[in-house]
C-alpha cells in the first residue's frame, strides 16, 4: 500500500530534521507528536541564528543600520504570518503574541471586556482546547455572562443541527479550526454565516489547522484567527493574531509599556498605532524571524501537497490500527472520511495511555498520553485520557509500520 | 535513559493485574478520600478505617494507569494492620524515595534528605517502585495513593 | 589610561560574541547599544540549537523521554533564573514570562487588581521606564487610584528627602532598580525600609541591573522583581517576574489556558501549582534553555568581575567625552561616583540625537536616539530625546576612542 | 549599506542650518496646527495663511532633526504662493518619492505606485530628499511636516 504522491518526497523532508536523525537506545526517533509540538528544519535555526549572529538589535526605534534591518527582519515575519493565512492587511492586522493563547487572552480580556456586559452570551464548542476555554471562564468570574457550547455529536463532528438556535443572541462565537483530539476539521461556513446572521463576531482557532492544509481567512470570512508557531515548524515563543482591522482599532489596549504607546505622561497615555498598540515591550524579535523561515518553509513545499501527504497517510495509519488490533477504540472520524487531520486518539483495550506511551518511547515512539488540554471533551468523551498519535509532513509509513509493532510490544507486557 | 525494566518490575505489573484491597467500606466508621492526578486524570478512591491507633481496614477504587495502581495496592498491603505512627513513618521514607523533601514540592531541585539505602524490611515490595525516580513525570503517578492516604489519615484523625 | 584586571580578558570576551565581528562599510561593529538591547555569546547560541536539534518536545505532559529532558531543560532556566538574584524558592517563585513587560503587567491585573481599590495610593518614580507605568496608569483608567511619584533631584537622583510623606498609606511602591536613561543605580535599601514601615509591598524593575551586578533579592528584602532574558546576553522573548510564594499564592491567575489549570469543567476551572498557575500555554522553552546558558556565561565570568569592567570603562568614557567635547551635557552623575552604570545619555550640543546616531552608525558605532521608553523622564529632563551610549562587559576602551572619533565627525558634519 | 550622502545632501544641511519661513503667524487669519513624531519627540508648529485658494503665507517653529527641519523648510519654500490643488498635488508626489501610499500607512509594505523620475521642475530642492527612502526609520522625520500641512489645509478649508 505504497504512498505515491508526485514530487512530495518525505524521505528529502525528513532530512530537513535535524530532531528526527535522533539514535535513542539503538532506535531512531518516530516522532509522532507534532500536534503537541513540531519539529524545525536546519532552515528555521539557521534564519534564527543569522539573525543573532548578524543583526540583532531592538527593534523600532534604532537610528543604526543593524536597528533598521532587525526591524525590517522582524516586520518580514509579520507580514509572512500574514500571508500565510490571506490577512488582507498584514502590516496592521496580524499582532504577534508569545504563543496563541496569549492571542485568545487578549481578545477575552480586550474586546471581551469591553463588548461582554453581564447578560452577555458567547458561543463556544464542547471540543475546544483549554486555551479557548479558561480565558472566557475568567471572564465569566467578574460578569454574569452565559456561554454556550455546541455539542459534539457520535461522529465525533460538531453537531451543527441546532446552529441557529445556539447562536441567537450571541456576541461572540469562538470554534476550534481542527480538533487537537479528534483529528476533526471544522465546517466553518455554516458556523460563520449563523454567527454573522446573528450579528455575532467569529474567531476561528487555527492551531491546529494552519499547519496542515492552506487557510485564507477572507474567503472563510472570519472575523478573528489564531496560531501558534511552535506547531508549524518555528520556534517557541511566538504566536499570532490576526483581525480585522476595525476591530483591532476599536479593541482596548492590552498589555500596557514601550512600544504600545504613542505618549506618556505621569497622568495618563495615548496608544501606538496598529498593530504596536498590542505589542507591549521588546517583541519576540528572532522568534519572527524563525516563524518567517518555517513559514516559507511550508510555503515551498506547498499547503496543498502538504495535506494531500497527511491525508494518505492518515488513511494508512486508521487502516493499519484496525487491522492489527481489534480492541482499539478510535475517537475520532475513520479511514477516508473528508475533513479529517493527522491527530488520532484511541484508547487501547484498558491498558493506560501512560503505560502506552512509556513503553512506545522504548521503541523511540514519541506520542502523547492524557487529556490534551481538552478536560471538558475527556468527559464527553467518557475517558480521563487518551493516547493520541499526531502525523504531520516528515512522517511517513514506516513511521507507522514501526508504531504498530511498538503498539504489539506493549500488548504483550501488559496482557 | 533508563530502561523500561526499572519501572516495570514483575511484581509491579503483578500488583496492576491482581490489585490487592480492590473495593469499597461503609463511611462511617471508615473514611473515604477521593485523590487526583491532574496531568493524566487519574483517580483513586481511598477507603481508610482506623481503630484504635491501628488501620484496621483499608480499600481502594479509582483508574488509573499502572503505576498508580500497583503503588495504591502495595501502599494497601503495606500499611494494613500497621499502627499509624509506622504508616507515617512508611510515607515519609516512600516520599524520599521518591526524592521529595518533606515539604512536598515534588518539583524542587534542592538537596534532599541523604535517605540510606532501601531497607527491605520496611519496605517489602514498594521498594520496587525505586525505578520510578528515573521517569520523573511518572512520581506523580506513584506517590498520588500516599498523598490520598495523607488526607485520610488526618481525617481519620479529626472524627 | 590602561584598563587593568587581573583576570578579565575582555579581549577573549568580545571574541565569544559573533556580531561584534561584523565588518559594516569597512568599520568592525562597535556596539554601544545594550542597554536596548545586549548580543549574545556562541555559548547561548549553541544551547538553543542543541536543544532544537535534539531534544525539543512541548513540555510538562509528555511521558517519553525527548518531552522529559525538554521539561528538564527547560526547568533548568528558570532555577538559574533564581539563582541569578539569590530567590529563596526559585522552583515555585519564578515565573517566566515574553518580556519584563509582561511581568509588570501580570503584577497590575491580577496583583493590582485584587487589591487596589478606589483610593488606593501607589508609588512610582519619575525615572520609571513605560514598562513600569503604563500597567499602572491602565489601572488608573478603571479605577480611583493615585499614583504618586518619587521626583529626581538636580543631581539626577532620586530624592529621598521625603520617603515616609512619599509612602505613607501606600499599597505599593514600585521603582526602578537601575535607571536606563541616567546611568543611576538606585539605593533600594531605605526606599524597601520605608515602603515595609508603611505597610507597602516592594518591586524593583531590574531590567537595567541584573545584566551588570549581583543582584540578591533577600539582602535587599525586595517583594517582587522583575528582568529580562534580551538584556543579559539572553534571548528576546523571554522575561523574569520574581515574586515571594506567599504574594504568588494570593494572586489571582493571569493569562488562561493550558498548564495553568487544574481541572477544566465547562462552568469552571481551577488553577495549578506554583509557578505554573501563571504560565498559560505553551512557554518559552527554548527561550529558558538560552537563557539559562546566558546566566551561565555570566556567573563563568563573575558579576562582581564584570561590574567592576563596566565601572573603569565608564569612568574612562565620561572623562574622555567631557575632555574632547565641552558642549556636551550628560543627563546623569559623573565620573567616579557612587551607584553609576554605565549608562551614558547626553546632549551633543544643538545636534539633534537623530543626527548624531545617524552619523555614529557611518562609524560602525550603534548608539540609540530618543526617548528610551522614558518619556516623563525626558519632560522632566526638559528635552525630547537624548543620545544614549551604554557599555557592558564587552565594551572596550577602544569602543570608547571610536565613539570620540565619530563624534568629532559629527560635530564637524553639523558645525 | 546606504551613503551618508544619501542623506545629508548639502542643500539639506543648508536648509537645516538656515531655516527658510522660520516664525509665527497671526491666528486668525491663519490656522496653526502642531505636528509630533512620537518616536522621537520632533515637534513642530505649522502656521498656514490661505487666501482665495493660494497658500498666502506659511511659517514653521519647533524643533527636531536636521531632516524634519529641512523638510519643514523646504516645504514651505515650495508652498508659499502655490494654489490648494497645487499644494495637494505636491504633498502627494511627496509622499509617493517616500514610498507611502496614499491610504497614509507607513509600514505597508504592499505594491506602491510607480512613480516616474522625481521631476526637477516640481520638485526643486525637495528631490533632495529622496535619499531618506533608504533610512526607513527617518521616513517620519520627512514627512512629519507634509502631514501637519494635511491637516493645516484641511482646517483652513474648513474656516
Ligand atoms: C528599566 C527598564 N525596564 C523595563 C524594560 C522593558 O524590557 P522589555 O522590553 O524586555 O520588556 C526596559 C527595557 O527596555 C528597561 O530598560
Ligand atoms: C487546538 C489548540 N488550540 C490552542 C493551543 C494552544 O497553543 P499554545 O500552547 O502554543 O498557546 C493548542 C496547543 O496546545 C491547540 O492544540
Amino acid at each position: 500500500m505504497a504512498i505515491k504522491q508526485s514530487e512530495y518526497d518525505v524521505t528529502k523532508i525528513k532530512s530537513d530534521f535535524p530532531l528526527l536523525d535522533r539514535v535513542q537506545d539503538g532506535n531512531k526517533i518516530v516522532f509522532l507528536d507534532s500536534a503537541a509540538s513540531s519539529q524545525r528544519p536546519y532552515s528555521v535555526l539557521e534564519a534564527m541564528d543569522d539573525y543573532y549572529k548578524t543583526t540583532h538589535a531592538n527593534v523600532h526605534r534604532g537610528v543604526y543600520a543593524i536597528a533598521e534591518e532587525a526591524t525590517r527582519r522582524y516586520e518580514e515575519g509579520r507580514l509572512a504570518a500574514g500571508r500565510l493565512i490571506n490577512a488582507p492587511d498584514p502590516a496592521r492586522e496580524i499582532i504577534l503574541t508569545k504563543n496563541v493563547t496569549e492571542a485568545y487572552n487578549l481578545v477575552a480580556y480586550t474586546w471581551g471586556r469591553a463588548n461582554l456586559h453581564d447578560g452577555a452570551v458567547i458561543v463556544l464548542t464542547e471540543s475546544e482546547h483549554h486555551a479557548n476555554i479558561v480565558p472566557w471562564l475568567m471572564l465569566k468570574q467578574e460578569r454574569d455572562i452565559t456561554i454556550r457550547y455546541i455539542p459534539i455529536g457520535d461522529d465525533f463532528r460538531l453537531d451543527l443541527s441546532n446552529l441557529d438556535e445556539m447562536v441567537k443572541g450571541a456576541k461572540f462565537v469562538s470554534v476550534t479550526g481542527a480538533s487537537n483530539v479528534l483529528g476533526t476539521i471544522t465546517d466553518l461556513e455554516p458556523i460563520v454565516k449563523a454567527a454573522h446572521r446573528a450579528g455575532a463576531l467569529v474567531m476561528a482557532d487555527g492551531a491546529q489547522l494552519v499547519p496542515h492544509r492552506p487557510v485564507d481567512v477572507q474567503a472563510l470570512d472570519l472575523d478573528l484567527f489564531g496560531y501558534t508557531g511552535h506547531k508549524l515548524l518555528g520556534p517557541t515563543g511566538i504566536g499570532v493574531l490576526w483581525a480585522r482591522a476595525a476591530i483591532l482599532e476599536e479593541m482596548p489596549p492590552f498589555l500596557g509599556g514601550g512600544e504600545m504607546i504613542n505618549d506618556v505622561r505621569l497622568d495618563g497615555f495615548t496608544t501606538n498605532e496598529l498593530p504596536w498598540k498590542f505589542e507591549a515591550g521588546t517583541p519576540p524579535i528572532a522568534e519572527s524571524v524563525g516563524l518567517g523561515a518555517a513559514i516559507r518553509y511550508l510555503e515551498e513545499i506547498g499547503l496543498e501537497k502538504i495535506a494531500a501527504h497527511e491525508a494518505e497517510l492518515t488513511n494508512y495509519a486508521l487502516d493499519s490500527l484496525c487491522e492489527h488490533f481489534p480492541e482499539i477504540e478510535i475517537f475520532g472520524p475513520g479511514a477516508r472520511t473528508e475533513r479529517r487531520g493527522g491527530v488520532i486518539s484511541f484508547r487501547f483495550g484498558d491498558i493506560h495511555p501512560h503505560d502506552v506511551s512509556q513503553v512506545l518511547d522504548q521503541h523511540g515512539v514519541c506520542v502523547r498520553a492524557g487529556h490534551h488540554c481538552a478536560k471538558p471533551l475527556m468527559r464527553r468523551l467518557g475517558v480521563n485520557a487518551t493516547t493520541r498519535v499526531s502525523l504531520y509532513l516528515y512522517n511517513d509509513e514506516h513511521d507507522v509500520d514501526v508504531l504498530i509493532e511498538a503498539l504489539t510490544a506493549v500488548k504483550k507486557m501488559f496482557a | 535513559m533508563a530502561g523500561l525494566e526499572d519501572l516495570y518490575r514483575e511484581i509491579i505489573l503483578d500488583h496492576y493485574r491482581s490489585p490487592r484491597n480492590r473495593g469499597e467500606l461503609a463511611t462511617p466508621p471508615a473514611v473515604r478520600i477521593e485523590g487526583f492526578n491532574p496531568l493524566c486524570g487519574d483517580e483513586i478512591v481511598l477507603y481508610l478505617e482506623v481503630t484504635d491507633g491501628v488501620v484496621s481496614d483499608v480499600k481502594i477504587s479509582g483508574q488509573g494507569c499502572s503505576i498508580s495502581q500497583s503503588s495504591a495496592s502495595m501502599m494497601s498491603a503495606a500499611i494494613k494492620g500497621k499502627d499509624v505512627g509506622e504508616v507515617r513513618a512508611l510515607i515519609r521514607s516512600f516520599k524520599a524515595m521518591m526524592s521529595i523533601p518533606e515539604s512536598g514540592h515534588e518539583h524542587d531541585d534542592g538537596p534532599v534528605e541523604e535517605i540510606g539505602p532501601i531497607d527491605p524490611e520496611t519496605f517489602g515490595e514498594l521498594a520496587a517502585l525505586q525505578g520510578v525516580v528515573k521517569f520523573p513525570v511518572r512520581i506523580k503517578c506513584a506517590t498520588l495513593s500516599w498523598n490520598t492516604l495523607v488526607q485520610a489519615l488526618d481525617e481519620a484523625a479529626a472524627n
